[in-house]
């Protein structure tokens, strides 16, 4: 009758498989960082990605050969550049290639919507004139029954696990996301199983009305790990990180760097409090 | 070689970008240079422009530039913040945006932009970030704007990869693909300002700026460029519009400089 | 750059034309009956009316004469019965024949959201063994392009006019929507013209994030008309009148009381707080 | 005749359809009969039951019944309240329901339901209300409850109009619809608890009520009523039932009849 609230290696222990498909979503906002993280420290790999802006969450489980596929729709450092491990693997085959599925963010979204909503495919004025159809065969169309006008289609996304990150659980594991939401809810309904880290367990969620609250018989999940979302942010908690955001670009330019940064700060830790007070070590 | 401008050419871009904005116009916002610019236009001419980012924030007032599409500062000063299929949906397909502000790695004689690979799609030299948002700002806003920077190698006869359109072939084939939108009405570069040809479609450069020439956009451009028989030379950046952008940027670089504490 | 406030009597007298198609949306809460009185006293006829549950407001404009076409899912007296001049209508065409065109909820909530979207039809799993289809030939049917399930349709709805009534606009026309949303904003957004009346306007909206608001720039206008969803209910101002919507099954009975009480408290008023006024004094 | 009941025949049925729903059910919950069962079963047996309505409010703890759909009282009890588009796409067609509680003015032999019209769909002798949400409440809720009063006007040989499906014609037509749920798993009435044979999904009489018999469900049937082997008699309300429904059914009153003052 309540969501079991477990430790984060626990969660993902429990609920994340080698060669599943795993989205871990949240716009820029709330990306679920620390769990990231612990898929790293438990050798997750083949794991199909599912993410609109993979971001450094994915550039580090790509370069810690945690994947073997990506679907995404923009695959940037954002307002910084590239995404160095991302392009590695997609250029270099490094640490091992990785198979994309790429969309544009419209089409992502109809995907996921597409997904929570049980339909087996999403549909968008979409695409036109553009070459990303030739490279992707799941962008096929329809025809309208009523106008005869043709348009595209994508094929729902059903992830196997969901991971989200939000600010507040309540004790029964009802969660309440506040700020930029992204495509967080339609990634999290459109899943198997559903995994949220939130930044404290509250006893009221104080959820003002019509906002967005993901009640706890659809979360398999929920762990309570503060800074969770850290170098992204939770709004009304901590900010964006933008100076580590810029940083990233030289930590992640070169294999040897990369490696060693994941090794010391996430590997070398034993969970996310940890991984902080690594980080924090660097910066003072 | 005369004496050093007193703005940057990016600051004359900028500028540049932003007098296109009309006040009450709503926006749909691409990170960086068509922020500053759309940002820039906000906080002078366009006081009423309605900006839109796809993270879902409606009407956001930033006080400082975001350096992700979805800064928390876009949120606090937002009309609204809605999930972003809906932005994709009720807002940008359902016909609500009036300018779609757009960037690129590469541009073609037509406006059709690539911003996803340099080289092969399956082997490419350069792996771009991708198309993101763009595919349908550039098919449903009803016109939009490109901004980049000038050179042979941004200016290209024939894209790598076509991200998202512009005019397609010319010669109407974008209105007879059934979108929307009117398409790319003005690129906006550091040497000057293309629009499109009436009938084929084909950009012409219609402006210049005080410190560019004709001869250099011609250059930096690796097609035939087309020249419309009056190029227009635009004003400077006013003292007025500088402060305001220096003023945007400082507060930006200060904000983003500023540690970040963890509360715990 | 801002939206016009006006009264009710400019709104409805600038934006709305005999012969158009109208929804006044609004799930059994902030129903806007204030709008559909005024439509009354201004005469309008040959009305195509939309509505999920057309409910005592469309029972109203119908059994006065206003509407020709109905386009709905739900029309009975929520928790008392029938819509007795929807059924006079329907079962004996007086005062006019009313053309159906009839779905499920399920199917005509797809239809708005297909409107908002500018996709020129929804998409369901719906409709499937019931007799529906037979009788609405807009009910059509795809093929998935990916697995070959078919799948039901709907032809966009795309209003001439949505009226809505909210709890609160500001000074710029920004409205904020609170509670029981229903399809309201789909409905807004789907439509060319969109009406607001509000129970108050006010300096700041003061609406938490990531809730119901209509952005200035998509409404046509905005009259303030407090008491406006009554006897329907606006959470937070006034309750439903439950009472009201029970002594409504003897009032609408017959074409006589119902005319007389039409006669008397709406087209004998000049507004809605001249109704207001009228209707206490019945209950007083 | 024996001495009257110390109950009603609607307090009996809404008694036995409480009785169905388990502790932890995620209910989509139909106005009237169906909402005293779910909120009596919610106020006794099954106090983690998620109640449902249409109206957008999941999760809602009404004090009192309300009488539409969307009152207030379920926005102000619920853990959350969302649009109405999303009820049907995510929440039912995504397959979050447990069980779907429906009512209708005719139900048939497998469990198909009209509550749209009695006559010609053109000439209707009597216009009902129509489908609202329950085609696709029957289509995608795992199951179905079904509750109304039985007769040989609601219980009929064949439907006037099939607003909802429950097994179709039997014999597996609905799973080769491709309809997901399984169904109107049990049908309860004033005079028993009908159920579905396996293989044929005709519905049969499992179950009746002390002051109840087969013969008076056999009668009040517009077809030949299958009996099973075996009917089950279920047992009276209990007191604590009786208390709990009608303490809900006062307050209900008190607060329907309460007026309602406008603030001006």
């Amino acid at each position: 009758m309540s969501t079991p609230i477990l430790s984060l290696r626990e969660a993902i222990a429990t609920h994340v498989a080698d060669g599943q498909t795993l989205a871990l979503e949240g716009f820029t906002h709330l990306i679920p960082f620390a769990a990231g993280h612990e898929l790293i420290r438990q050798g997750r790999k083949d794991l199909h990605l599912i993410r609109m802006t993979p971001d450094l969450v994915y550039d580090q489980l790509i370069g810690a050969g945690c994947a073997s596929a990506l679907t995404f729709s923009w695959g940037g450092n954002p307002g910084v550049g590239s995404l160095h491990r991302l392009r590695d693997a997609v250029e270099n085959h490094w640490p091992r290639p990785l198979r994309l599925t790429e969309h544009s963010h419209a089409a992502m979204a109809a995907a996921y919507v597409a997904g929570a909503s049980n339909l087996p495919f999403g549909m968008l004025k979409g695409y036109l004139g553009t070459d990303l159809p030739a490279h992707n065969p799941g962008i096929r169309s329809i025809t309208c029954p009523y106008t005869g006008e043709v348009i595209a289609t994508v094929p729902a996304l059903r992830p196997d696990v969901t991971i989200l990150h939000a600010q507040r659980a309540d004790r029964q594991g009802n969660v309440h996301i506040r700020g930029i939401v992204g495509a967080m809810k339609e990634a999290g309904m459109a899943a198997t199983k559903l995994i949220v880290t939130v930044e404290e367990i509250v006893d009221d969620l104080e959820a003002p009305m019509n906002t967005l609250v993901l009640p706890h018989w659809i979360v398999s999940a929920v762990a309570c790990v503060p800074g969770g979302a850290y170098p992204s942010y939770a709004q009304g908690y901590y900010a964006r990180d933008n100076a580590f955001y810029q940083a990233w670009d030289d930590i992640a330019r070169d294999r040897e760097g990369f490696t060693a940064w994941i090794d010391r700060h996430v590997r070398g830790t034993g969970d996310h409090a940890g991984f902080l007070r690594s980080i924090r070590s660097v910066e003072v | 070689m005369s004496a050093p401008l007193p703005w940057t050419s990016e600051e004359m871009m900028t500028v540049a970008a932003s007098r296109h904005l009309w006040n009450g116009a709503v926006c749909f916002v691409g990170i960086g240079l068509p922020s500053a610019a759309a940002n820039l236009a906000r906080l002078t001419h366009a006081p009423n422009t309605v900006l839109i980012y796809e993270s879902g924030t409606i009407g956001t007032k930033p006080e400082v530039l975001p350096l992700s599409i979805g800064d928390g500062e876009l949120a606090d000063t937002a009309t609204v913040v809605v999930p972003l299929p809906e932005i994709f949906t009720y807002w940008l397909q359902g016909g609500r945006i009036d300018v779609g502000f757009l960037g690129a790695a590469q541009v073609d004689r037509f406006g059709n932009l690539n911003s996803t690979v340099i080289g092969p799609y399956d082997q490419p030299r350069t792996r771009l970030p991708g198309a993101g948002g763009a595919p349908e700002i550039a098919t449903h806003a009803k016109q939009t704007f490109v901004v980049l920077k000038q050179s042979a190698r941004s200016f290209v006869p024939q894209l790598d990869f076509r991200s998202s359109g512009g005019f397609f072939e010319g010669n109407g084939s974008r209105a007879r693909s059934g979108s929307p939108g009117r398409g790319p009405q003005v690129v906006i570069t550091d040497l000057g300002v293309m629009k499109p040809q009436a009938g084929t479609e084909e950009l012409e450069l219609v402006a210049r700026y005080e410190h560019t020439s004709v001869e250099g956009a011609v250059a930096a451009t690796g097609w035939p460029l087309q020249v419309a028989e009056r190029v227009e030379v635009l004003p400077a950046p006013s003292p007025g519009e500088l402060e305001v952008l220096r003023a945007l940027h400082a507060r930006t670089r200060e904000a983003h400089s500023r540690p970040v504490l963890l509360p715990f």
